[in-house]
């Protein structure tokens, strides 16, 4: 039976079939590395763990998610407003780039890296306002350093929370899952 | 169809295929094959055109063809039934489009319509593969008299009366018998 | 709010990408590596995200709307109507709107300038949707500037020193001034095509003259039964669109017991005409006779004596002149005499004609007959705003002449232009452009790199009108006295610097009786000065025992005005007792054709720069992007002309090529052209767009120094070229062409 | 029996006297036999022997394919649909017409060989497959045509029916959803019903072939060797097809007037677009049929011995019917829609006729109606390649036209006066012609690769023909093989 | 999962937004056409593509003439926008749901990133309301800068309408909502509507009797549905006047 197969396999349909399965399977490849890219450089090596662990909210510094749409990132000023009574900022290598930045007046260009796409209209207010925590859509930040989402922001993560936050609430239902909820 | 017969199950066995010109000895040889005791699922016959099996007084061939055809139009149904009935209420609140129900009413007709035809006509397409062993390069190949309008047929015997069965078939207005290459008949 | 930080140094600080405006994309890469900029610093009460509004005034033209602009990570987004401001109560007209087409546009002055007259200010890409572009690029430093404004004012005798400013009545005004009144330089002169084609001149002359005072007059549209407008287009640019369009709506509105009705006089159909229940498509020239007329069978009807004023007119023969039937005639002075809140308003192209001064007083006189002075529905004097003195009009075209031949004849050594275009605004045959060459050093403020820019020594650019300071008089359209008040919304965006600034740094640069006019730090302390004594008024819609939280009110509500009706009642004691000329117009030129110029609705005299006021369709032909010419299907069956054909319209002072719009509601003896387009300059999408009717226009004038611009005839000469006009419209469905049987 | 091994002097050998029988002989390929072998060798140099001429037609062809086809489009991706001619209200333009005018042109292959081959119609035989590549490569055109139409044809597989990860499927009340079904099932059916009786042709030029030829033949072959049980399933298969592929043929094309007829649209709105829009499709198809066998008879070697005036004639006897009743539908939908239109749709009949496309109106009745009836009554015109040529040329001028008629311009017409206006093609022209240099180069192609003739089904149906004595009269008869 | 049984369609009349349009005092000033572009970031097309019916207007003022000169009236204009059909005609014959029905809203959606362009939806609109990217007409920088950022900025290929501002309407219902309050009528309004100088255009609920919009419907009592002999349940109603 196996023979047969590889005997199959000898003839020129067979030769074809195996190299389509071996292009699928390089394109998968390709796809699958390029999917898991390395996220981008930041100005500064965040330690988000440090600043979690000493106890700061999110909302601290990322005051926007509950009252607007966007978190937003926090102002030099708050950055600096306790920076600058830590001994530590002038001379860490790490804050070097804060530093500069204050004293030069030119703000950090930091890369988002918890996007939605540019057709999907998101408002952290309404979710803080559902209950919802900040770690469940951008996972445990008191693990991590630089920030890098947990999860591709598809459709599929949304609709599953919408669907489960709904549950037998059917009006409800029909709000989260309306397109023109977050299509528009 | 005569089953499957690999060489290594019929050691002392030979294949001969006698090419005849015309319908009518090829005929008599079948008669003659039967009668020297080869079974009918140990010959076949070869032609260049659909030559039924009555004209050379051969069992109906049996084909798997409709039946995979009928089996390839239920599922094909099926496909369709689950587009129209099932695939509305998949996204978690039915999408509204008009004022038109979930699962429309005569599109639901031409769903399923479509698919069913689909699912026949492409289990019938591989019915065929599947019934003739499509593709199947083994024998590579056949004898090209065949495609001139010859009839050949196919019969195996045993080793040690090859000689004879040449002669019978000789006899009968076979224009060469030779020792064949082929796996299956 | 408070007013404690600095919103300027807030505004410097609102560097934030773009990123929120990436695009969609089906496949393309989404917005992975997007920079996001967060503020340095921000107020406390701003989110990332959140929207922040602030209130200002629109400047795309004279009226003074209050606007509020929605912000959003420093960059203007939207710009809505103030609600609280009694002129437009929340409403805009498309112009406005469009404002940030001009905040934002690809064509702007970036920085000081200093060129040679006649060089670009920007590189001409030959299709303006292509990126690939250029502004000139700034080549001196704004301290160089102040320098150069300072020793310019140094340098020449105060006679020799003019300043040219737009019509608007704002606070760059009251500082220049000052400045003349404290130095003797010469007093600034005001001028814009928008009060060109309103003849803002004649109206105040005739009301001056009826009257006994000056002043612009005040229509109550909103408050009369029926109202015979005579050429003004009052819902189109006429003074104050948006309030005079509420005072149509309140006409009209189905709430009162009687539907107001509106008639107007005009021998070429505006939208004002277009929404009017009878479009009488009058003779150019008679409309005094017809008004005179009018009044005279309204009396009749009414009986008693007939009082001199309309003593002298005959109706039959107004009726044959006019080519109004007669019967028409008394029907219409029936219903002006049967109403109880009838109202006549002369304006546009029916003052624009050598009898226009007649044309007006005629009308206004007709009011008399409706005795309808100072009373709801009526004509009032406009209130004047709050800090205001005096009613002071924008120069009139003749005043402009004699202006333009101070130039030419070297008696003025330098000339700042600011808010104005009057290469391209004024009439050809004033050769505006060729005076300039008797005046040593031109200095524009221009925001864009417009044609008068283009003809100056130097270029220093002022803010957008959304990135600046000021405050702007309501001259007309509100009964209550409106100062908008105006603050930026975002921060410059290129290196600009508020005129106001610039003048006042100069001023102290200078020295001297310089310094000592203008004794302030800079524009906002001036502005305080300003703004301070209505702190002491009654009757504000806001007060403040200290200027800072006043100013802060002033910024955030927009302005300040009254609450109280501030309208004049004009003295009307012996207004049936003057002898009225009911002249016929005469007009000059050897044309079979009256001519009308037109001020496009949608573009207007500055509009053609953004992009989005330029594909808005006009409202009466819905052509978008072009200039055309309007003749009436009749005539041009006649003359053999067909849509989109380009004709050369010639008249005495000029010719234009322009195609034709075959315009069923126009008097098959005129033409009509819109004004708006034929720039040379002034950016991407303005440049080489259509033709400017001021090209044509010979320099005539009425007897109050309006300029007669609806008083030429004019010449169609055939080009056998063709230019498809782009027309929202469809020429099948709305006009039948092309359907297989011509309608 | 006699048929097959007799093996009858072929008649145009050598026939002296031209006796009734020998002019049955001439006149029917199904009474004039040639040894199977013969017949193989016609064939087979017909495939191998090229003229210069074809190398120069298939150059140019393929620039105009690489131009009008495949850089058009590629400007079209990145410009957007702007350098068409498509706009407000004509949303729909050319390449929809081309759409439906190339399903239209793939109605004929499946309506010869399945209906005729259903009704046992023996004078299909040598041209069946002809026909059916026809059917396969314009649905390839069609195909190329409605993903040229599509704004975002990169995200066209969105319409695949498969879910995405939100389980949204596409939406099965959409007539273009329909269509897609349709036109895949009516594509993978066509293309398997051309390859089940290739195969032993296939086989037939393996045997006969060398080189990349052979290695070509052997792989499409896949070991066909002619055993009973092959042909017993072969035959089964092609019954099967022959009877189901009609529904599905009838089927697309009804779709495809539903795209049309289901909306609210004036002059679209119609119950009788189904049946119109399948009998405009086989006119044109028939049409493009004749065309095609006029040009292979002309060119290649050996096809005057198997294709004949009888052919032509059968076709255009076909292509007669069909055009009354083309004419007859037509009539109907512009008589229901006159009498009982609103007024947009009275105003879209009379834009038809007097508006300023009114000229291809009429060019489309005297090219469907006018030219055939007038020319395809006589036996003698009908049957003669170039004439048919010609008529079928017109044919398919005037059923694009109609296409066009009802797409472009009568969507020019709507219930929004203020919004009229004509289309006025742009890119769609290179685009257009560069599907039908496509077409014709694929044809051109297969005619060099695979066996033009179904050799093996003319040789079943010559041993079928006989011709029988019946008193004094020679009559042709035929057997019931199966 | 909710069972289907459970699932209600919306079939009723009346639908939940709804606009009164009075063509009597409607000016035809286009800054209903200006102020929509502003907020929905709009693109302009240019003069060639503009004039070919290529323009992206989500409003267009449509005005007739009656009669000849001169005798000749302009029609009343008429501020076409989407109608936002209870039962559209548009949404069935998309084959990508990229046009449908929201549930929540009783809106028409047009969901950009659905679109693949093949403009059925547009051919089957009565009222010819839908414009289409044809090209990625450009916004050069800064022009970009206006960008409204609730939004989403559409490319070629994809099929656009007016949206009744829905961006305000989920604005509106978030801040209410944040305030636990109701929307309040009046408190927020379309573009149009907002912009409108003679306030022609009114904006609201129209299942809700006390509304603004229904009040006008029930003053003016003479209201029009454009088509709706086609079934299409328009929610926006015009009053010609006069």
């Amino acid at each position: 039976m196996i023979k047969r197969l590889f005997d199959w396999l000898k003839q020129p349909l067979g030769l074809i079939a195996v190299g389509i399965a071996l292009l699928t399977l390089f394109s998968l490849a390709a796809y699958g590395i390029n999917y898991t890219q390395q996220a981008p450089a930041q100005p500064v090596q965040f330690p988000h763990t440090t600043h979690v662990g000493f106890g700061i909210q999110c909302l601290y510094c990322h005051p926007g998610a509950a009252k607007g749409p966007a978190a937003g990132i926090p102002t030099e000023a708050k950055c600096w407003g306790c920076h600058n009574q830590i001994a530590k900022t002038e001379t860490s290598l790490l804050l070097a780039p804060l530093k500069q930045s204050v004293e030069s007046r030119t703000p950090l260009e930091w890369v988002p890296v918890a996007q939605v796409p540019d057709f999907v209209q998101f408002n952290h207010r309404a979710h803080i306002a559902a209950g919802q925590n900040c770690e469940n859509c951008h996972g445990d930040m008191s693990k991590l350093t630089v920030a890098e989402n947990p999860q591709v922001f598809n459709m599929g993560f949304c609709l599953a929370c919408h669907k489960k936050v709904a549950g037998e609430n059917h009006e409800l239902l029909v709000k989260l899952t309306d397109c023109g909820t977050c299509h528009y | 169809m005569a089953d499957n017969i690999s060489r290594e199950e019929h050691s002392g066995q030979v294949s001969l295929l006698a090419v005849f010109p015309d319908l009518m000895p090829a005929a008599d040889a079948l008669d003659q094959l039967r009668a020297l005791g080869i079974s009918d699922d140990q010959m076949n016959v070869i032609s260049g055109i659909p030559v039924t099996e009555a004209m050379l007084g051969r069992p109906s061939q049996w084909t798997n063809v409709p039946r995979l055809a009928a089996g390839g139009s239920i599922l094909g149904f099926c496909a369709g039934a689950f587009l129209v009935f099932v695939t509305p209420y998949l996204y978690p609140v039915p999408i509204q489009v008009g004022t038109q129900a979930f699962v429309p009413g005569p599109p639901t007709v031409v769903v399923l319509f479509e698919l069913t035809m689909l699912g026949m006509l492409l289990s019938t397409f591989l019915g065929v593969f599947l019934d003739s062993y499509f593709p199947n390069y083994r024998p590579m190949e056949y004898v090209k008299e065949v495609s001139d309008g010859k009839i050949a047929i196919f019969f195996i015997c045993p080793e040690e009366s090859k000689e004879k069965f040449t002669k019978a078939m000789t006899a009968l207005g076979a224009e060469k018998v030779e020792v064949a290459e082929v796996e299956h008949l | 709010m408070s007013n404690n930080f600095s919103r300027r140094d807030f505004l410097k600080l609102a560097g934030v990408g773009a990123a929120t405006s990436a695009i969609l994309t089906g496949c393309g890469p989404a917005s992975r590596y997007v920079k996001r900029e967060p503020y340095m610093l921000m107020p406390e009460y701003n989110y990332n995200g959140q929207s922040t509004y602030y209130a200002t005034t629109c400047r795309e033209c004279a009226a003074g709307c209050g606007l509020v602009v929605r912000t959003s990570q420093g960059r203007a987004i939207k710009a809505e109507g103030n609600a609280n401001n009694p002129l437009n109560l929340g409403k805009t007209c498309a112009r406005g709107q469009a404002t940030l087409h001009g905040l934002y546009n690809p064509n702007r002055v970036r920085g000081p300038i200093k060129h040679k007259r006649g060089d670009r200010l920007y590189e001409t890409a030959a299709d303006p949707f292509e990126d690939e572009f250029k502004d000139a690029d700034s080549n001196m430093n704004w301290d160089d500037a102040t320098q150069t404004v300072a020793d310019a004012l140094k340098k020449y005798k105060p006679s020799e020193i003019a300043f040219l400013m737009g019509t608007t009545s704002d606070h760059l005004f009251d500082l220049v001034a000052d400045l003349s009144t404290q130095t003797g330089i010469t007093p600034p002169v005001r001028f814009g095509a928008l009060s060109m084609f309103e003849s803002r001149a004649t109206l105040a002359k005739a009301a001056e003259n009826l009257f006994g005072e000056s002043g612009l007059p005040f229509f109550d549209v909103g408050g009369a039964q029926v109202v015979f407008s005579f050429g003004a287009n009052f819902l189109e640019t006429w003074l104050s669109p948006v309030s005079y369009t509420r005072g149509f709506a309140g006409l009209r509105e189905a709430q009162k017991k009687q539907r107001g009705k509106l008639i107007q006089f005009e021998s070429r159909m505006s939208s004002t005409a277009g929404k009017a229940d009878e479009w009488i498509p009058i003779r150019p020239g008679t409309e005094a006779l017809v008004a005179l007329a009018i009044g005279r069978l309204a009396l009749e009807m009414r009986g008693g004596p007939l009082p001199r004023a309309f003593s002298d007119i005959d109706p039959e023969d107004a009726a044959s002149k006019s080519g109004i039937k007669i019967e028409t005639l008394q029907k219409l002075a029936e219903m002006f005499a049967n109403s109880t809140g009838a109202l006549a308003i002369p304006g546009g192209a029916a003052l624009g004609q050598s009898n226009g001064l007649a044309v007006a007083e005629a009308v206004l006189t007709l009011n008399a007959v409706a005795d309808n002075f100072g009373k709801p529905g009526g004509v009032f004097f406009s209130a004047l705003a709050p800090n205001q003195a005096m009613y002071q009009r924008p120069a009139s075209v003749k005043e402009m002449q004699d202006f333009t031949k101070k130039l030419a004849d070297g008696k003025i050594k330098v000339l700042f232009v600011h808010g104005v275009n009057p290469v391209f605004e004024l009439p050809a045959v004033l050769e505006f452009k060729k005076a300039l060459d008797g005046v040593e050093q031109v200095i524009s403020f221009a925001t864009f790199p417009d044609e008068t820019a283009l003809e100056a020594d130097f270029v220093f650019p002022d803010h957008h009108g959304l990135e600046s300071w000021g405050y702007q008089r309501v001259v007309t359209g509100s009964a209550q006295p409106v100062l908008s008040g105006s603050q930026p919304v975002v921060s410059p965006f290129y290196d600009t610097r508020a005129t106001a600034d610039v003048l006042i740094a100069a001023a102290q640069l200078a020295g001297g009786k310089f310094a000592s006019a203008l004794p302030f730090k800079d524009e906002v302390e001036f502005l305080q000065s300003k703004v301070a004594p209505l702190m002491s008024e009654a009757d504000g819609f806001f007060s403040a025992p200290d200027i800072n939280t006043f100013m802060a009110y002033f910024q955030q509500y927009g302005g300040w005005w009254k609450t109280t009706d501030a309208r004049l009642v004009p003295t009307t004691a012996d207004i049936f007792n003057r002898s009225l000329k009911a002249t016929e117009a005469e007009f000059a030129g050897e044309g079979e054709f009256f001519f009308v110029p037109f001020v496009s609705p949608t573009i207007a005299e500055a509009g053609a720069n953004k992009p989005w006021l330029q594909e808005l369709p006009d409202p009466t032909t819905t052509v978008m992007w072009n200039t055309w010419v309007e003749i009436n299907p009749v005539t041009a069956e006649e003359l053999g002309l067909v849509d989109d054909d380009v004709v050369k319209i010639v008249s005495e002072a000029g010719e234009l090529e322009l195609p034709v719009y075959r315009y069923p509601a126009i008097r098959p003896d005129t033409i009509a052209i819109p004004f708006g387009q034929g720039h040379t300059a002034y950016g991407r999408y303005a440049e080489g767009r259509g033709v400017n009717p001021t090209d044509l226009l010979g320099g005539h004038f009425n007897e109050a120094g309006d300029l007669a611009f609806a008083g030429m005839k004019v010449k169609i000469e055939k080009t056998g070229k063709k230019q498809p006009l782009s027309r929202l419209e469809s020429m099948m469905g709305v006009y039948g062409v092309g359907l297989g049987e011509e309608k | 029996m006699a048929g097959y091994n007799k093996k009858a002097e072929p008649a145009h050998a050598k026939a002296e006297s031209h006796s009734h029988a020998e002019h049955l002989r001439e006149k029917h390929l199904m009474l004039d036999p040639l040894p199977r072998g013969q017949m193989n060798s016609m064939v087979m140099e017909s495939m191998y022997e090229t003229s210069w001429k074809f190398w120069v037609v298939f150059a140019i062809l393929s620039v105009i394919v690489a131009y009008g086809l495949f850089y058009s489009w590629g400007v079209m991706i990145a410009e957007g649909l702007g350098v068409a001619g498509v706009n407000r209200p004509s949303y729909w333009g050319i390449f929809l017409v081309n759409t439906v005018f190339w399903i239209g042109i793939s109605h004929a292959g499946t309506f010869i060989s399945a209906i005729l081959r259903v009704f046992k119609a023996e004078f299909r035989r040598p041209f069946t497959r002809a026909a059916e590549l026809m059917t396969t490569f314009g649905l390839v055109q069609a195909g190329f045509s409605v993903f040229m139409h599509m704004g975002r044809v990169w995200l066209a597989y969105w319409l695949m029916p498969y879910a995405n990860q939100r389980m949204l499927w596409p939406n099965l009340h959409s007539p273009l959803t329909w269509d897609l079904l349709a036109i895949t099932t009516y594509l993978l059916s066509s293309t398997m019903y051309l390859f089940l009786p290739l195969i032993p042709d296939l086989a037939m030029a393996r045997d006969r072939s060398t080189g990349w030829r052979k290695t070509f033949y052997k792989t499409l072959a896949l070991g066909f060797r002619g055993t009973e049980g092959e042909w017993a399933h072969l035959r089964n298969a092609m019954n099967i097809f022959a009877f189901a592929i009609i529904p599905v043929m009838f089927s697309v094309h009804t779709i495809v007037s539903w795209d049309f007829a289901a909306a609210t649209r004036p002059g679209w709105n119609s119950s009788i677009f189904g049946p119109y829009f399948v009998i405009g499709a086989l006119h044109s198809g028939m049409g493009a049929v004749i065309m095609v066998l006029a040009v292979v008879r002309g060119t290649m070697k050996h096809m005057k011995y198997f294709i004949r005036a009888e052919h032509f004639d059968g076709i255009a006897k076909l292509m007669l019917i069909i055009s009354m009743a083309w004419a007859y539908f037509f009539f109907n939908d512009y008589m229901v829609q006159w009498y009982g239109g609103d007024k947009w749709t009275h105003q879209l009949l009379h834009f038809h006729e007097a508006g300023p496309m009114g000229w291809m109106w009429f060019a489309m009745l005297i090219f469907n109606i006018a030219v055939p009836w007038a020319v395809l009554w006589n036996q003698k015109w009908r049957s003669t390649p170039w004439i048919v040529f010609i008529v079928g040329f017109f044919i398919n001028v005037g059923m694009w036209f109609e296409r066009y008629i009802i797409i472009p311009i009568s969507l020019s017409i709507n219930r929004m006066p203020f919004t009229w206006r004509l289309y006025e093609p742009g890119i769609e022209i290179p685009l257009g012609i560069g599907t039908l240099a496509f077409f014709i180069l694929l044809y051109m192609g297969a005619s060099k690769l695979i066996p033009l003739i179904p050799v093996w089904e003319v040789e079943e149906g010559q041993m079928a023909h006989e011709l029988k004595q019946f008193g004094r009269e020679t009559v042709v008869s035929v057997s019931e093989l199966e | 999962m909710i069972r289907p049984e459970e699932i209600k369609m919306s079939t009723e009349e009346t639908g939940k937004w709804g606009m009164v349009i009075d063509q009597d005092i409607c000016t035809g000033c286009q800054a209903c056409v200006a102020a929509c572009a502003m907020e929905n970031n709009i693109t302009f097309v240019g003069e060639k593509d503009s004039g070919y019916g290529r323009s992206m207007h989500w409003i267009r003022i449509e005005r007739f003439w009656e009669g000849e000169y001169p005798e000749v009236k302009m029609t009343p204009n008429q501020p076409m926008l989407c109608q936002q059909c209870g039962s559209a005609t548009c949404e069935p014959v998309c084959p990508a749901f990229a046009t449908v029905h929201s549930q929540a809203e009783q809106l028409n959606l047009q969901v950009y990133n659905r679109c693949v362009g093949t403009r059925y939806c547009a051919n089957n609109c009565p009222y010819q309301v839908r414009s289409f990217n044809w090209r990625d007409y450009k916004r050069p920088e800064p022009l970009s800068n206006q960008f409204n950022p609730d939004v989403t900025v559409r490319r070629r290929g994809v099929m656009e309408k007016c949206t009744f501002c829905i961006q305000r309407i989920h604005k509106a219902q978030d801040t209410a909502k944040s305030e636990g309050r109701e929307v309040v009528d009046g408190e927020f309004t379309t573009a149009c509507a907002q912009a409108c100088p003679a306030s022609a255009i009114t904006f609201g609920r129209v299942d809700d009797p006390e509304s603004l919009v229904s009040q006008l419907a029930r003053a003016h009592g003479h209201g029009v549905k454009h088509l709706e002999e086609l079934g299409t349940l328009p929610n926006v109603t015009y009053f010609k006047g006069g």
